[in-house]
């Protein structure tokens, strides 16, 4: 499955790009640009895990579910296990999610267009019903993370920072090494003709569901590096419906075309919302909202495709 | 059981609320047959396949593959036993190229399910796959999305990824519809001759009377849900029904 | 490039940074940067935020020039202005969180001062003292903050909830229960929201009745409805139909309004004893038409309660915010006032310890276990070693002051600090469950 | 007994007020297959200005008959101005794209109405108490109703008659019916569809609003109060069948009266019940218990 995987230029591009992302954020630029880049890459996951659905055409409208589970997930170990680890904590959320996607995957696998958006956003606010009112939960204050661990030792924010990009690289090269395999490619195939690929002899609802689950963990695992970047989990900022809309926002306005896309629109939204935030506080909803409608209209492509017309690597198509 | 029988229906039946598709559908097929089925639209011939390949669930009646009881299977299971079919409006992947179209088939059709793990350029397969283009001939549009494909070239390509499949029996939903004159015996040489090679049994649906006398050892008219005839084309060709209901 | 460039440009990289990181803790300032943080849009902005942020300007703009009564007549804070930043409270925990490094990391703040929500300040706490920024909470309530942790670089000048929750019910027995005998009358129940200071709250008013009133009887369904939810037509309908009659509540900002009006409507004070924690704020808004009647506390002596005290200090503050705002100060305008003087205090204080501009570490050593005269009252720093403050809460009734056309309060009772709030170091609920061992009241 | 009424009181104000707004949600969608993200916005407007008008309408101590002229101006101005320009310059453009970008671009006209407001109408929660004061309450079953809260029943069976008086005897309903059912058989039948289109948004927004502008004097208007009812709206009509207008009434009614009981008995569940119920109905029958039919397509 990973053959040769290191060789493709997609990767190579993608390597290099969290290097260069890492590097500038702990040794160069200042702690708040850092901190940008740092819930860039984590919520970039999350992003990459919608695009890789969205190649299906199935468009989640309640992602913030495995987003949010993640992050809860991180909290609750830490909460009654002690769990502080860096390691466990993203296999934590990534399992969680994991088995969640696994177990509503079996309903959802069925649905497609506007009943897959919506029974995905029921399931997510069934969740955000729960967390905003189980005082066990935190309710709508959520609950603290405290600063994550590796094998005893305080990890600290330049070596949470690295971790992230581990975990990022790790996640370019499976999507990568799905999305290239002929299981990734049965799904664009799904896309276009359901039919065709049941005749061919494999299950439609299958392979959704495998591409399901991929996309719960990678969210997941968003969610949980979220929580230990932030140190905050709440439901309103993780889970509810509005979370779900800012995901799906910066997927378009990634672009669909690269893996690599999801990350460079997720850092480029965190930079508008700061901006946006600090320059015009009563209307930095309009600003993204705005963006969102710029983006629809005039960049259908999304940002990625800005990169493509200038892109020195961009292969040659014969 | 007759001998070498690898398709049997009992009394088969069809309806769409209350409208009969196809009533007393009773057919055998032996092993390595070559079938032709004929009729006017809307006979029913269709449905048939439809019914045989999974895709419709039959109202009554039994459809039994190699002696065993194969009604109402879903097309993915019928694909599995052997039972493979191509599509009268070519059903292909429009977005993607000629060559990733029959790569997926390729790899779907490997028993082993690691082959879907594998990269779709993996290098193996890749070469089988343009074996196969340079047999039917479209293997100079293998870089092309479908979709800029005439509707020839997507017949064959669709007919390829069934083939691939390696079936035991290939039901082809009118595989020259759309093809120009030229081009139908040409695709169908290449079809029928590779899969007689491999003994595959074909029912084909066909308006062209012509290639029908060519390829098939027996015709089947289908005329308001019935088989009104099931003889040698010779035979069934000179039928006066045939003429009535078929030809005229 | 040739080895000797390199090696000259790591010499002027590393000169630069050094030349960049040191001065920053070494020379005196003219400017202290604080970020003040209250809500300034939803609704808490207009009865709290708002208020709150006023507040913070009267004080922050009287130090700096030096025109407050004494014992705060110095001017600056050790002897720089302080520049406020203020900066909105809304959005919930996690986003406050990503605020609150910006304003570490990006705008190199050297304290932060506000928080009015529990939920916030239980996300900032932790966040305060991992970066090490000096953080005052001025406001929000939750005992959880210093119970869970202790926090090395976080105070809080405002006494929490326990006491406010704890003087209620001792004011329910010393005034509302002389006399009552019947069942219903006995019972009580409530509605909070759900979150940190709502849920705490309660708790801590049910233990409080459990031991002052141990006859009396809590419902088995208290509300709790989300944060601003704004609606409350059906828990209205839910508590009337509970039997109890007394129902508490720490309902603050726009829900408080909204309930009040909510229940008027519904005739919900003709049978009903409503005990405010902190409505105080909302008083004047309704004005005419709150109802007469209410128990009510304005967490500590401020706002409503001391509208009448003749301290200097209080009477400056009313009358400089009335000149300038046209209104009575609010609770949350004493409580974010209170929080700027204790900064002013750590400063100066830390500044002639040290004989020159202190240090965070400084500042932070100054202000732990200070006692310091606030408007109407004296706060303590304590409480969670130094850092939480105590000080008496007061609670009184609702009555329309027709003379001034304003409302007024009376039967005003206060509760000094060592009655309500358990010795430092103690569990709040161990010990209220324990029969709050060494306490000591009026 | 007491209870059961209180609760069932209760559950159809609530029912009511979901019905006036997921009513127009339900519309929209049925003709033109657009879920409304925005929605949530023509309902916070209509909330503001109906609140700004009647605390000067109150403040001045007007006629209270003005009040609910107030009320339906506002909504009727809300929804011609924002449906217009949203619908004749956004939406219109977007008809022939993927489905879920037109819910995309309705959420960013969400929040672009969301921040519209705080510059128009400031920070402050607003409190038209007015028209709910002057009513009064009414003991019904034992407790105190607020009996401006029991007129929104009222204004639902209205507002309910009007749609299917005007959807079964007009010929627009008519023509409408035959947009919704199937909109390229509409055009070859020389229906102006864009116009249809344009009509029918617009008074989906109005419907939003007049929810707004009703219940404003019985809640706190403040910003972002419309991030709740967005998706209450959303559960509403997914429980009744998108699209379908008995479907909206039987959406809220079950919202309604679940929550009430929830609120009730179960105060925890309150949130979590009425998205379980979404979600099972989904599951069980995604089209809605009301699903509107759909032309055969071959």
């Amino acid at each position: 499955m990973f053959k040769g995987i290191l060789k493709e230029q997609t990767i190579q591009v993608g390597i290099g790009f969290v290097f260069i992302v890492v590097l500038l954020g702990t040794f160069i630029l200042p702690e708040w640009m850092s901190n940008n880049f740092m819930y860039g890459l984590s919520r970039g996951l999350a992003v990459l895990g919608l695009m890789i659905l969205w190649r299906t055409n199935l468009v989640s409208f309640g992602h913030a579910l495995y987003y949010g589970f993640g992050a809860y997930a991180v909290a609750m170990a830490q909460k009654y296990l002690g769990v502080t680890d860096v390691f466990l904590r993203i296999i934590i959320a990534i399992t969680a999610a994991g088995i969640l996607g696994f177990v509503l995957g079996f309903i959802l696998r069925r649905y497609r267009e506007i009943f897959f958006a919506m029974l995905s956003l029921a399931f997510s606010m069934v969740l955000y019903g729960l967390l905003a009112k189980a005082e066990f939960l935190g309710s709508t204050d959520g609950m603290s993370i405290s600063p994550s661990t590796m094998f005893g030792f305080e990890l600290g924010r330049f070596g949470l920072f690295y971790f992230i990009g581990f975990v990022v690289i790790l996640s370019l090269i499976f999507a990568h090494a799905y999305l290239r395999s002929s299981l990734g490619h049965l799904t664009t195939a799904i896309m276009d003709n359901e039919i065709r690929v049941e005749y061919l002899g494999y299950s439609v609802e299958k392979a959704i569901h495998i591409k399901y689950v991929i996309s719960a963990c990678l969210a997941g695992g968003a969610g949980g590096l979220m929580a230990a970047a932030l140190g905050q989990v709440d439901p309103d900022s993780m889970v509810l419906w509005s979370v779900s809309g800012e995901l799906v926002f910066v997927t378009i306005m990634a672009g669909l075309g690269n893996i690599l896309a999801p990350f460079v629109g997720a850092i480029f939204f965190e930079f508008i919302r700061t901006y946006a935030y600090e320059f015009a506080p009563q209307a930095w909803q309009m600003i993204i909202g705005g963006t969102l409608l710029a983006i629809i209209f005039f960049l259908p492509g999304g940002l990625w495709s800005l990169f493509q017309k200038i892109n020195p690597f961009k292969k040659e198509k014969k | 059981m007759a001998i070498n029988e690898i398709l049997k229906t009992t009394n088969l039946q069809k309806s769409f609320s209350g409208i009969i598709a196809a009533e007393d559908i009773n057919i055998s097929v032996k092993e390595g047959e070559i079938i032709g089925i004929i009729g006017a639209n809307g006979a029913g011939k269709t449905v048939f396949v439809n019914m045989i390949t999974g895709y419709l669930k039959p109202t009554s009646g039994t459809i039994e593959f190699k002696g065993n009881n194969i009604t109402g299977i879903k097309p993915r299971e019928a694909t599995h036993i052997g039972v493979c079919r191509s599509f009268q409006v070519s059903q292909v992947f429009m977005s993607m190229t000629v060559k990733q179209n029959l790569m997926i088939a390729m790899s779907l059709a490997k028993k082993s399910g690691s082959q879907l793990l594998k990269p779709i350029d993996d290098e193996i397969l890749s070469k089988e796959c343009d074996k196969i283009l340079k047999q039917y001939n479209i293997i100079k549009q293998k870089d092309l999305i479908v979709s800029t494909l005439s509707q020839g070239m997507r017949k064959l390509l669709d007919i390829a990824m069934a083939v691939v499949g390696e079936p035991k029996i290939l039901l082809l939903d009118e595989p020259t519809s759309g093809v120009s004159v030229e081009e139908k015996f040409g695709i169908m040489d290449i079809v029928i001759s590779a899969l007689k090679k491999s003994g595959t049994t074909v029912l084909f649906v066909e308006h062209d009377m012509e290639i029908v006398e060519r390829y098939v050892d027996r015709v089947m008219a289908f005329y308001q849900g019935q088989i009104i005839c099931d003889a040698p084309p010779k035979q069934a060709l000179k039928d006066k029904k045939v003429i009535q209901y078929v030809l005229g | 490039m040739k080895l000797i460039n390199l090696k000259t440009l790591g010499r002027i990289a590393i000169t630069g940074l050094i030349a960049s990181v040191l001065p920053m803790s070494v020379n005196a300032k003219d400017t202290v940067k604080v970020g003040v943080v209250s809500f300034l849009t939803g609704p808490a902005a207009g009865p709290f935020g708002t208020p709150a942020k006023q507040g913070a300007e009267i004080v922050i703009d009287a130090i700096n020039s030096g025109t407050m009564p004494a014992p705060y007549n110095t001017k600056g804070f050790a002897g720089a202005t302080m520049n406020p930043i203020f900066s909105d409270e809304s959005g919930g925990g996690t986003k406050q969180v990503g605020l609150f490094r910006d304003f570490v990391q990006k705008q190199n703040v050297d304290a932060m001062i506000g928080y009015i929500s529990s939920g916030n300040c239980m996300a900032i706490g932790p966040v305060a003292d991992e970066v090490k920024m000096l953080t005052i909470f001025s406001t929000c309530g939750t005992e959880r903050l210093y119970e869970e942790k202790l926090r090395s670089h976080v105070f809080r000048t405002q006494g929490n909830a326990v006491g406010d929750s704890l003087a209620a019910a001792k004011y329910i027995a010393d005034e509302y229960f002389k006399g009552k005998v019947s069942t219903s009358d006995k019972m009580y129940t409530g509605i909070n929201q759900n979150y940190a200071w709502g849920q705490d709250s309660y708790k801590f008013f049910k233990l409080g009745m459990a031991q002052y009133m141990p006859s009396a009887v809590g419902s088995t369904k208290p509300q709790f409805p989300k944060l601003f939810s704004g609606q409350y037509g059906s828990e209205i309908s839910a508590l009337s139909l509970d039997k109890a009659k007394i129902v508490h509540t720490s309902f603050w900002n726009g829900d408080f309004e909204a309930f009040m009006l909510q229940a008027l409507v519904r005739g919900f004070f003709q049978k009903k004893i409503l005990v405010s924690s902190v409505g105080g704020s909302g008083v004047d808004s309704l004005d005419k038409k709150f109802p007469d009647g209410v128990i009510m506390g304005t967490r500590g002596n401020v706002g409503l309660i001391v509208r009448n005290d003749t301290t200097p200090l209080n009477k400056w503050f009313i009358d400089s915010y009335k000149k300038r705002y046209g209104a009575y100060p609010l609770g949350p305008s004493y409580q974010y006032a209170r929080a700027v003087m204790l900064y002013k205090i750590g400063m100066d204080k830390a500044a002639k310890a040290a004989g020159k501009f202190p240090t965070q570490d400084q500042v932070i050593a100054a202000m732990k276990g200070v006692t310091f005269e606030s408007f109407a009252d004296t706060i303590e720093m304590k409480r969670g070693d130094g850092h939480q403050a105590v000080h008496s809460i007061a609670y009184g009734v609702t009555k329309y002051n027709k003379a001034k056309g304003e409302p007024g309060i009376e039967k005003v009772i206060k509760y000094s600090a060592s009655c309500i709030y358990p010795p430092a170091g103690a569990i709040s609920q161990k010990w209220v469950e324990s029969g709050m061992p060494g306490r000591k009241c009026n | 007994m007491q209870f059961l009424i209180t609760v069932l009181l209760d559950g159809l104000i609530y029912a009511s007020y979901l019905f006036i707004v997921s009513l127009g949600l339900t519309i929209t969608f049925g003709v033109m297959k657009i879920l409304n993200v925005a929605h949530g916005g023509f309902f916070a407007w209509g909330a503001y200005l109906a609140s700004i008008s009647i605390i000067y309408l109150g403040d001045n101590e007007y006629n209270s008959f003005l009040y609910y002229f107030a009320i339906f101006l506002s909504a009727i101005i809300v929804g011609l101005f924002f449906g217009y320009i949203i619908e004749r310059f956004i939406l219109r453009k977007m008809y022939n794209e993927d489905i879920h970008l037109i819910v995309l671009a309705t959420f960013g006209l969400f929040w672009i109405l969301e921040d519209l407001i705080l510059h128009v109408f400031g920070v402050d929660p607003l409190m038209p108490y007015y028209p709910a004061m002057e009513l009064g309450g009414i003991e019904l079953g034992g407790i105190f109703q607020g009996v401006y809260s029991l007129t929104l029943a009222g204004l639902a069976i209205i507002v309910a008659f009007i749609c299917w008086y005007f959807l079964k005897k007009t010929k627009y309903g008519k023509v409408l019916q035959s947009v919704i059912f199937d909109r390229e058989v509409s055009v070859s039948m020389g229906i102006n569809v864009t116009k249809v289109y344009l009509i029918t948004f617009i008074i989906g927004g109005m419907l939003g609003a007049l929810g707004g502008a009703y219940i404003a004097p019985t809640i706190s208007v403040s910003p972002g109060f419309a991030i709740d009812v967005v998706v209450m709206s959303f559960a509403v009509v997914v429980i009744g069948g998108m699209g379908s207008v008995p479907g909206a009434l039987i959406g809220s009614l079950i919202v309604g009266l679940v929550r009430a009981f929830a609120v009730h008995q179960a105060p925890i569940l309150e949130l979590f019940i009425i998205y379980a119920i979404m979600a099972i109905v989904l599951i069980i029958k995604p089209e809605g218990l009301f699903a509107p039919p759909k032309p055969r397509k071959i």
